[in-house]
């Protein structure tokens, strides 16, 4: 059901049954470690090049998650998930593996929560019994892709943030037991003019702030209603920007309860300058670890923003600004869920 | 590594000790190589300051002894080139119409090097007219004549092997890059 | 180039980069410089250690030695980036570690390793100087250009 | 040869400081800067103010990367002087060569031997 401008609220609460998270040596290091379902010492996964590697980070998520929920693949409906590399070839080989239906999505970084509210949007309607939606990227890939080879001895700016190597995936299902979907709102580009591509916090926060208003306004409460605002990849910077921005523009929130995926994953000593970026960083920080704190009852309510820079190679080098975008989904556990 | 369940059939933990065989060995490789040039330019230092002491005693025992090797000419350059102030080394050979000098230029004057070699290399003309005469500050140029000279007082060297090593120290001072 | 990018932007853009620009983490240029100069220095102090090891043991003078130091400089800039040191060392050294030639052997070498998934001709083949193309392309350039108007001014200019 | 050392340290660090300057506070790409440079060492070289700088500091001017302009320039020139204007384009690479075959044959053994490490 649509409330205020864009957020959908859900009146049957789509159940999030089963997550799962696959990281990679780096993420294996980090502060979450224990919230990984499957490390990987070897970053190649032992496959012949960082795309294949890719891939398999996406099955072994879905083969996780769908262990754990006791779910045969053939019971999934769909799969709405994506991930940075061109065409999404790496989600797109993972579909051909799974064999579901398949709905490719791009969002950038937020691809995670792009594709949790349509998932939560489709079963809310009785559009499916169970969706596999998730997102994925790798250090490596990733950095081919966008930056340089990654033997290449550029330096970064401290500014710049690390593509978290891993895919975190959820099942969503009408029905079962498990921290709930209650409201999404779909977010719009922003576009501040930065064209910086090694600050990409920067860039997003404004893309950040303007859907968290949006929800507040949409859903007409106030920032404390959760017990934690978790964005998706703003970094150092871009936390604290948004966060000052909000501030400016009269929501308070509380610095405790204002996360960042990019700054939870990490151990503070990883050399990952601004903190952590990708499709993953979201993926695997609320799929991984924040569903279980939920499950735990150590939080009952958290609005997850992902954040996503929608840029290419290309249109960097084309001078163009870097369009963003964030997309926000309410969990609730516990309490009146 | 914490939270590792490999997944019965699928998923599989790949260890990497091939890779770190070939990492050792190469870091093995690289030691040797550095390792070497270390000694190499230790050993360089030690040759050089012996070429000195060697340089020093031919010097003053005189290099006349050899009748049919005149240095003459080779002693009047090294005694006009060491007055200038713009010549830090110098060491000369000559062997019939042949005269052969290298010096070295002190290090701030290196930005000149050129218009000194010119310079030099026009003097040295003008005071040896009967000469074919061949001056270098290079180093490499400087060492060999150093070694050359060095050798005059060798018994089994003679003639014919001299003018060889003076050619061979020519060709490669007129060697471009 | 900074102030003209920004006078095409729109005021609240504007005022956001101003915004932004406050809580970014400012690079600490010198540190960065003293690092890039410390390990710059190295590299080059390195290459001259070669280049007297190349000059003493084989027959090269300083004109010549430059060569086999160049080459010997690329082979080890190889190993090392084969061995995932470089981009490390770049990191701690940036420009000290990139303007000497073995950051033009380590751009590419990374670009050569990198695409070798794609094959030999597709990948390494055509890969290889993505990043290092632009050096030798104005590097030609301007070279021809210069050389070109040199040569004219000393073979017409005495007329 | 002390000397020479130390000036090769310092003349090369001061290269390596202006590429820092040009990446950090020009906030220019590497492939720019270094594309400056090469440029840079070619005009260089047209003055006739690189030889010097190599005479005086060995491996510090021959070994960053403005050397390569300056060998570009110095082989068009040899060979222009010998050949006329045609030596222009034909010498270009005649100095230059081993830097550009080293990067060559190596990048190619390094395809061969190494995999990215990430």
């Amino acid at each position: 059901m649509l409330k205020g401008h864009r957020t959908w609220v859900f009146a049957n609460k789509p159940v999030i049954i089963a997550t799962a998270a696959v990281g990679g040596p780096f993420e294996a290091n980090g502060r979450l470690a224990e919230d990984f379902d499957l490390l990987h010492e070897d970053l190649w996964l032992g496959e012949e090049s960082y795309e294949k590697a890719h891939r398999v980070l996406i099955e072994e998520a879905a083969f996780q998650a769908m262990e754990k929920a006791g779910l045969e693949k053939e019971k999934v409906q769909f799969l709405i998930a994506g991930d940075l590399i061109n065409q999404m070839t790496p989600t797109n080989f993972a579909a051909r593996t799974l064999g579901m239906p398949y709905l490719g999505v791009f969002g950038a970084c937020s691809t995670s929560m792009e594709g949790l509210a349509l998932s939560a949007f489709i079963t809310n309607y009785g559009g499916a019994d169970y969706i596999l939606t998730g997102a994925s990227s790798h250090n490596a890939a990733v950095e081919k892709q966008f930056r340089y080879p990654t033997e290449y001895g550029g330096q970064k700016p401290p500014t710049a943030q690390w593509t978290v190597t891993g895919a975190g995936v959820a099942i969503v299902s009408p029905k079962g037991d498990g921290p709930r979907v209650t409201a999404a709102t779909i977010g719009r580009v922003v576009d501040m003019g930065l064209a910086d591509p090694f600050n990409m916090g920067g860039a997003m926060a404004p893309a950040a702030v303007d859907t968290i208003e949006a929800h507040l306004r949409d859903r007409q409460i106030d920032a404390s209603y959760y017990d934690l605002i978790v964005t998706g990849d703003l970094g150092r910077i871009g936390r604290q920007v948004s966060l000052d921005l909000l501030r400016q523009h009269g929501i308070d929130i509380d610095e405790e309860r204002y996360q960042d995926c990019g700054l939870l994953i990490y151990r503070d000593g990883q050399p990952v300058l601004s903190g952590a970026s990708g499709a993953a960083c979201s993926a695997v920080v609320v799929y991984g670890h924040l569903i279980k704190r939920m499950r735990r009852g150590e939080l009952k309510r958290i609005l997850a923003v992902a954040t996503g820079a929608l840029l290419s190679p290309l249109s960097f080098q084309q001078n163009e600004t870097i369009p963003c975008i964030a997309h926000a989904v309410a969990i609730e556990y516990g309490g009146e869920a | 590594m914490a939270a590792r369940q490999p997944f019965p059939g699928f998923a599989e933990i790949h260890k990497t000790n091939g890779l770190m065989e070939m990492k050792k060995w190469w870091l093995a490789a690289v030691a040797a190589i550095i390792a070497t040039s270390g000694c190499a330019k230790e050993e360089t230092e030690q040759k050089q300051s012996l070429q000195r002491a060697n340089l020093l005693r031919t010097h003053t025992s005189g290099t006349a002894k050899h009748a049919e090797l005149n240095q003459g000419p080779a002693e009047r350059a090294v005694a006009y080139l060491r007055q200038r102030d713009d010549v830090r080394d110098v060491v000369a050979v000559n062997s019939g119409d042949r005269l052969l000098v290298a010096y070295q230029i002190p290090h701030m004057k290196r930005w000149s090097r050129k218009q000194i070699e010119k310079d030099i290399d026009h003097k040295l003309r003008d005071m040896f007219p009967g000469y074919d005469v061949v001056s270098s500050s290079d180093l490499k140029i400087f060492w060999k004549t150093k070694e050359l000279k060095a050798n005059m007082d060798n018994p089994r060297w003679d003639e014919r092997k001299f003018n060889q090593e003076i050619r061979r120290i020519e060709k490669l001072s007129k060697e471009q890059t | 180039m900074a102030n003209e990018k920004r006078k095409k932007l729109t005021p609240v853009q504007q005022e956001y980069h101003l915004f932004e620009k406050e809580r970014e983490t400012k690079r600490p240029i010198v540190r960065n410089c003293v690092c890039a100069f410390l390990v710059g220095g190295i590299i080059c102090t390195i290459g001259q250690a070669i280049s007297y090891f190349y000059m003493y043991f084989f027959d090269f003078t300083e004109q010549t030695a430059g060569n086999p130091t160049v080459a010997t400089m690329v082979f080890l800039s190889m190993i090392l980036t084969g061995l995932g040191f470089y981009d490390r060392i770049a990191q701690f050294a940036g420009a000290g570690s990139a303007v000497p030639v073995t950051g033009f052997g380590n751009a590419v070498i990374s670009a050569a390793i990198e695409h070798r998934t794609e094959g030999f001709v597709l990948g390494v083949g055509s890969n290889m100087f993505k990043l290092a193309g632009s050096v030798i392309l104005f590097g030609t350039f301007s070279a021809f250009v210069i050389a070109l108007v040199k040569t004219i001014a000393t073979q017409w200019g005495g007329l | 040869m002390l000397a020479m050392f130390f000036w090769a340290f310092v003349v090369g660090g001061l290269i390596c400081v202006i590429g820092q300057i040009l990446m950090d506070v020009f906030k220019l790409t590497p492939a720019h800067t270094l594309t400056i440079l090469v440029v840079v060492g070619a005009i260089l070289d047209g003055f006739g103010l690189y030889e010097p700088l190599i005479d005086f500091a060995g491996a510090g001017a021959t070994i960053p990367i403005t050397s390569f302009g300056n060998a570009l320039v110095h082989g068009a020139m040899q060979e222009a002087e010998k050949h006329g204007i045609i030596g222009v384009l034909t010498g270009m690479f005649e100095v230059t060569s081993a830097g550009i075959s080293a990067a060559i044959v190596f990048g190619f053994i390094g395809a061969l031997l190494f995999r990215p490490k990430g």
